[in-house]
């Protein structure tokens, strides 16, 4: 793509932004210039500092130091509204959808129009319009509460927001962690079209390909500091990932060896709350299932009525070895199952408890004498975990809430692995880690069915599916299609697939 | 004048009776009366209905006025309050429902706004229990009063009383810190601990009701000062009637709740039934004491026979 | 999305609930014997003891769709009471009074809400001390006795049987009706109502959005305030005197309304006809237990019940329709 | 690194907090003319007076830490109180009465948890329901009037003065004591304790974990209600009466405790510790505007505000370690 070469006088310029929690140095003196037309890739590794550095742009983090420039007018957003108000237009990280106003009021909260204090709907209507046509969703019900949508939508309704606010300057901390491939690539085309207008925009991301596709020029952070930069074109994704980690990345998705075994986990006729209908499926020990599919296609619901957290409206769920009817979490856990969730926020972690509460909850037995619990133990435990997964945290007791979204993901997995389940349900065990930390998680994900562990890997990135799983099924509105081996499959069956349900024969 | 309502002169006359609280003896008294009258008078019906805690104005007024809606023949009611009660009867009166006020006064014309009052003079009440403490000290000596509660009409008229009385005698001191006890026994206790604390070297003390009393008693027992400091208090359950046989209270200024009961319904069927009544009744208040508290009348008072009205 | 489709279905429900649960009690009261009649009086009654509870109501219904809750609310009826007395006993005339009783009730308000966002005390905890502060102001201004004060007519606007008849119920539950529509309208279509129910549902969100929170946030309490003050004013009219013990324990007959109502303690949720009708429903039921001639006792159990049946129904509803 | 460093300082501070705000209230009163001496009796007279609300408040934390609340406990003490009182009435030993009392609390506390859980009640409406409800149980039973009973030496448990004097404070206090150190122990090093802690700050999390929540929840509010009944039995050990009208009101002094000693409404945090000491402050606070003759309205004011200012203080050393 043309990269435009910025002008003189930079649109957005950060310099000696500097920010510390506590004792972690979050950012140490960055420098930041986006121009005009200009997409800059923004990428690091988990903890890097890249949300934080947006957030003190958005006037919802106040630096320790540093100065802002937009179009050479010094700026100092008070609070998020000012920032929008000069401008800056943010997608955060963490979804930022208030779930009991409608789809519309979501969209203009904070900048409605009003007259005596009453909302002039009809002054907003025609541009609400105009932007989710240019999303390719125009017919996102405006007055459904947000409750109602899937995350994918969610995140289509905040990319809209940034959209409404005619911005100079948007950031988008990574917009596709739960969007459709057709959804992406009309992003693409959006961040084109802003490109034309001239917009800054900073596209944050962990995957690599995207930021080759879109970005001009990428910036990239470690520790705080940012230690490489330079025009996307004449680099590599290896390049990036070498900055990123300061070494070579080893192989991407490592080929471990390892044999089918006995069925685990079979569910036949299996339905969920009308979302989902008559999946058949058949697990064996040691092999890695994928599915595959649209957001929205109801993998997530499968997985979360196996576990027992839905109720399963039909059908049935046989667990190896075991008859009984118990389908509860706990039973499900004390089966062997374990599911990692899709919702880190929501449901996987308890952000108010510390990495060592939320690593260990699922699995305290082992501590308990007569329920009494040795807390020596428990903490070598967590140490230990965090060493293995490599978990980037102050320590066994900070709370959850401070480490990165990816640590935070690993804190999740490392449950899991703790538990030492016998069959791993995973829904997006990725979503938002950086490059390494998703190398090592998949290398995670061999050994362990190399140990005869039965794995469901739920995914959107289809490379990653290709790359890890033995079996790939699709699963198109509420219906899982045949599983055949991933060799049997390329990129291009899988999204017809997933887009129109006939399993490529 | 209910006529309409109940055209069959056969249907028993309801009569409802509104205490101004339901859980202490002195209003089972009030009720064991009633039923009494109930029992004596032929087809009459008493209805016993109360606000939860006793300075609840609001749930009175609401009560009586769900009461007039009810359609009672007649409400025989110990107001909360001498004027706040005051709508709520003239709504009586225009709903053609004679009412009784009993136990308190009401700011409102006897007679006219409504039939009779029966009580004892609160005043007069406290009074007694000055002049009797001012025997007990001889006439020197320094006395605590712990109040009731705010804005409790009759208990502050009887604390009235107290003090005039007492001011008669040049070389007492009242301690008055302007505590008030709360509603319940057991906010009474903890604020007569914590007074006790500051004025234990008091000689006498006064309480102006049954709550107040029997907390002040307990706090006294728990610093061993019961029987040491004179102590009279106002009205009459088993506990404080124990203590004064004990010696514990030097006296108890008792009325007579029940006769109040009784007395009421009775007034309220007569005027139903066109005879006048008279228009200001006073059952009376007597100093019960540890000599004098053996004698049937003061013993039918410290210890009215309620179960053979209320249990059955 | 089949979302899209179920959940104005779901709202509708929501809204209408409360008066569906207001009918059944009427017929299950209707059902008990002797079927004491509900007569026109028995409904005027009901409505001017809903009255105060329901004016007061409204604005905690904005309070907890944001988010919030005030504990302070009965004492401040009382202070405020006490405060219109002292107004009016000093030959103050009713607009006087009037002023003076929304004007201390916005600064009860005004307070609570500052003690919330300035020193961010949760409002439980901030309203938990000001429901004793207030209380003890009353009585100190009030010299710990009722004050009673002329009406000046204030009394007809809640007397149950209303001047002239043809208003059927009293002014005062006029008035109630007419700022539970407009609170309606506020909630729904008013950037203030909006940014409420943003912050009740998600406060982080809604400070990124750039609502300025705190602002917000004493805007509503000031607002209640405002309820809280004119409720005062009916709870002066109906004693005839202001009284520094009135209204104890009343926060929670309030809350138990909007919550009856709809509401959830959690935020983002609430409506205020729901409300309204909880608190009817509680003024009824008192009403019916007092004709049937209940003893207190009886009273309580029951009532304490239908708040949970109410919410239980409300919530199973909720579950199905999800 | 920091965080581990941290962390454990921010706790600690957290668990001392209380304590230093009552010294802090300790020599504050002191400075007050006429300088009223703390006699030992006074520090005994605190601690009976802090007795009752401690013990359920001791419940009630752990019932707030789990993310729940219980607005029935004054309710239920006065129950627990007149059933005990029925007992020995009847000639029962203190045996038979003591598990009567905890059995009475025990079964108000599973009512409580099985309408949370079964009915999927917020606590807060399930609790508002039952307030009303076993005050009316407890009216009931008692016939609405204090049961006066023999204390069979009970009073002993509650007296200021203990017998044997070198107890220094009343055994039941002692008693509080111990069972502070037992549930701070069990909050701690407990499965139960970590499971409420977990519910309590994310339920979802906790779902997802394998905690069978309802069945945790319901242990916990019958674990609460034991204490409430132990709560119970000390009032009416006081009154030497079971008294169905007690303890009005008293929920809000005990959850006052709660939060004062750094307890969060919103779950996930609680300090045992901190909340007896929040029960102590507030009942030498009432004593000290006794015991220099302040009016009642005055400590009502003062007592509103140290909850206001005790959690203020909180909150702001939290909002600086961060
Ligand atoms: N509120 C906070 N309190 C304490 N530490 C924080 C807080 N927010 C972020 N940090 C720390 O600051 C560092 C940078 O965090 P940040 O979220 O900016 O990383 P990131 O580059 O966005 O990571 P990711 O790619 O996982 O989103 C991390 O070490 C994180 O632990
Ligand atoms: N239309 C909807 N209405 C209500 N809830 C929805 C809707 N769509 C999705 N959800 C919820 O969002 C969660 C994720 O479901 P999603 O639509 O993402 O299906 P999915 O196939 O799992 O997609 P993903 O690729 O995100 O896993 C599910 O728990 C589901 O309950
Ligand atoms: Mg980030
Ligand atoms: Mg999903």
């Amino acid at each position: 793509m043309s990269a435009v070469p910025p002008r003189r006088q930079p649109r957005l310029e950060m310099a000696g932004i500097a920010k510390r929690f506590g004792a972690t140095v979050a950012l140490d003196a960055v420098d930041l210039r986006v121009g005009r037309g200009e997409v800059l890739a923004l990428v690091g590794e988990n903890g890097a500092g890249k949300s934080t550095l947006m957030k003190v742009l958005s006037g919802a983090v106040r630096p320790d130091g540093g100065r802002i420039a937009i179009d050479g007018a010094p700026f100092q957003p008070a609070d998020p509204l000012a920032a929008r108000e000069a401008g800056v237009a943010m997608i955060y990280q963490e979804s930022n959808v208030v779930p009991d106003l409608t789809v519309e009021a979501n969209l203009i909260l904070g900048v409605e129009r009003h007259r005596l204090g009453f909302i002039t709907r009809a002054a907003h209507r025609s541009r609400i319009r105009a932007v989710l046509a240019r999303l390719g969703r125009p017919e996102l019900p405006l007055d459904a509460r947000a409750a109602a949508l899937s995350p994918g939508d969610r995140q289509l309704l905040e990319i809209a927001r940034a959209l409404l606010t005619d911005a100079r300057v948007l950031v988008m901390d990574e917009p596709t962690s739960s969007l459709g491939l057709a959804e992406i690539a009309r992003l693409f085309e959006i961040i084109e079209g802003l490109r034309r207008e001239g917009v800054a925009v900073v596209y944050i991301s962990h995957f690599l390909e995207e930021v080759q596709r879109v970005t001009d020029r990428y910036v990239v952070l470690r520790d705080g500091r940012v230690v490489g930069e330079g025009p996307t074109a004449d680099t590599t994704v290896a390049d990036l990932v070498e900055l990123m980690i300061g070494r070579r990345l080893p192989e991407m998705f490592p080929v471990t060896q390892r044999t089918p075994g006995a069925p685990v986990l079979s569910l036949d006729g299996v339905g969920v709350g009308g979302r989902v209908n008559r999946v058949d499926l058949t697990l064996r020990r040691g092999e890695i299932l994928g599915f595959a599919g649209l957001v929205g296609a109801g993998r997530t619901e499968l997985l979360r009525a196996v576990y027992g957290l839905d109720p399963i409206v039909s059908g049935r769920v046989t667990v190896a070895g075991y008859s009984g009817r118990k389908r509860l979490p706990a039973d499900r856990l004390a089966q062997g199952i374990g599911l990692l969730s899709e919702n880190r926020q929501a449901e996987g972690l308890a952000l108010g408890l510390s990495v060592g509460h939320n690593m260990l909850l699922s699995h305290l037995t082992p501590f308990a004498r007569w329920g009494w619990l040795r807390t020596g133990q428990m903490r070598r435990a967590v140490e230990r975990w965090m060493a293995e997964l490599g978990i980037r945290a102050a320590g066994a007791d900070q709370a959850i809430r401070e480490l990165s979204g990816g640590n935070q993901q690993k804190v999740a997995f490392a449950r899991l692995l703790h538990h030492d389940v016998d069959v791993l349900l995973l829904d997006e065990p990725t979503r938002g880690i950086d490059v390494a930390s998703k190398a090592q998680i998949y290398d995670w994900i061999g050994r362990l069915a190399g140990r005869g562990k039965a794995i469901v890997l739920v995914s959107d990135h289809v490379p990653e599916l290709l790359g890890v799983c033995d079996r790939i099924a699709v699963m198109h509105r509420g219906r899982l299609g045949p599983s055949r081996p991933a060799a049997d499959w390329t990129e291009h069956d899988i999204l017809t697939a997933a887009t129109s349900g006939e399993a490529a024969a | 004048g209910d006529a309409d309502r109940d055209p069959a002169e056969a249907a028993p006359l309801r009569i409802a009776v509104v205490p101004k609280g339901t859980t202490h003896d002195f209003w089972k008294a009030v009720h064991a009366g009633a039923i009494r009258a109930e029992q004596e008078l032929d087809d009459v019906q008493v209805i016993y209905r109360g606000p939860e805690r006793e300075d609840n104005r609001d749930q009175q007024i609401s009560l009586v006025q769900n009461l007039i809606s009810s359609g009672v023949d007649a409400i025989v009611l110990a107001p909360l309050d001498q004027h706040a009660l005051v709508p709520s009867v003239r709504l009586a009166a225009q709903a053609g429902i004679p009412v009784v006020v009993f136990d308190s006064r009401l700011a409102a014309e006897v007679g006219t706004d409504y039939v009779s009052y029966v009580a004892t003079d609160n005043l007069e009440g406290g009074r007694i229990a000055g002049r009797r403490m001012g025997e007990l000290l001889h006439g020197r000596g320094r006395v605590l009063l712990l109040r009731h509660a705010e804005g409790s009409e009759s208990t502050m008229r009887r604390e009235e009383g107290f003090v005039e009385a007492l001011s008669a005698f040049a070389d007492i001191e009242l301690i008055d810190p302007k505590r008030y006890s709360g509603v319940t026994t057991a906010t009474a206790q903890i604020a007569s601990e914590s007074l006790l604390t500051a004025y234990d070297d008091v000689d006498g003390i006064f309480c102006a009701n049954e709550t107040s009393t029997f907390g002040m008693l307990l706090a006294l027992r728990g610093r061993d000062l019961a029987g040491r400091i004179r102590f009279i208090g106002f009205d009459a359950n088993a506990g404080l009637v124990e203590a004064l046989e004990l010696g514990e209270i030097d006296g108890l200024v008792v009325q007579d709740p029940m006769g109040m009961g009784y007395l009421g319904v009775k007034t309220a069927v007569a005027h139903l039934r066109a005879q006048d009544v008279e228009l200001r009744q006073d059952t009376g208040v007597t100093l019960a004491t540890r000599d004098n508290m053996h004698e049937p009348d003061i013993a039918s008072l410290l210890a009215p026979d309620l179960d053979r009205y209320l249990n059955q | 999305m089949s979302g899209a489709v179920r959940d104005p279905w779901g709202a509708w429900l929501r809204t209408l609930a409360p008066a569906m649960t207001l009918a059944v009690a009427v017929l299950v009261f209707y059902a008990i014997p002797p079927h004491p009649p509900l007569t026109a009086f028995d409904l005027r009654l009901v409505a001017v003891h809903a009255m105060i509870v329901g004016t007061a109501a409204i604005g905690m219904t904005v309070v907890i769709i944001s988010g919030g809750i005030d504990l302070s609310v009965g004492s401040a009826i009382a202070l405020v009471s006490v405060a219109a007395a002292l107004v009016l006993e000093d030959g103050g005339g009713v607009g006087l009074a009037l002023v003076v009783a929304l004007g201390t009730g916005a600064l009860c308000g005004l307070y609570n809400g500052l003690l919330i966002t300035a020193l961010r005390l949760p409002p439980f905890i901030a309203t938990l001390g000001t429901l004793g502060f207030y209380r003890g102001v009353a009585k100190w201004i009030s010299g710990s006795i009722p004050v009673t004060a002329p009406t000046q007519g204030l009394d007809a606007w809640v007397s149950p049987i209303p001047d002239p008849p043809w208003l059927l119920v009293a002014p005062g539950v006029w008035l109630m009706g007419a700022l539970g529509i407009g609170f309606v309208l506020m909630l729904r279509y008013s950037v203030l109502g909006q940014h409420a129910l943003a912050i009740g549902s998600n406060e982080a969100t809604a400070r990124l959005c750039g609502i300025r929170v705190a602002r917000t946030k004493v805007s509503i309490f000031v607002l209640a305030g405002l309820l809280t003050g004119l409720a005062g004013l009916m709870q002066f009219a109906r004693l005839t005197q202001g009284d520094p013990t009135v209204a104890i324990g009343l926060e929670l007959d309030i809350i138990a309304a909007v919550v009856i109502g709809g509401g959830s303690l959690s935020g983002g949720q609430g409506s205020i006809f729901g409300t309204l009708a909880g608190a009817v429903l509680m003024a009824y039921l008192r009403n019916r237990s007092t004709v049937l001639g209940w003893p207190n006792f009886v009273e309580e159990m029951i009532v304490g019940h239908i708040i949970i049946v109410a919410v239980a129904v409300d919530r199973w509803r909720a579950g199905r329709a999800t």
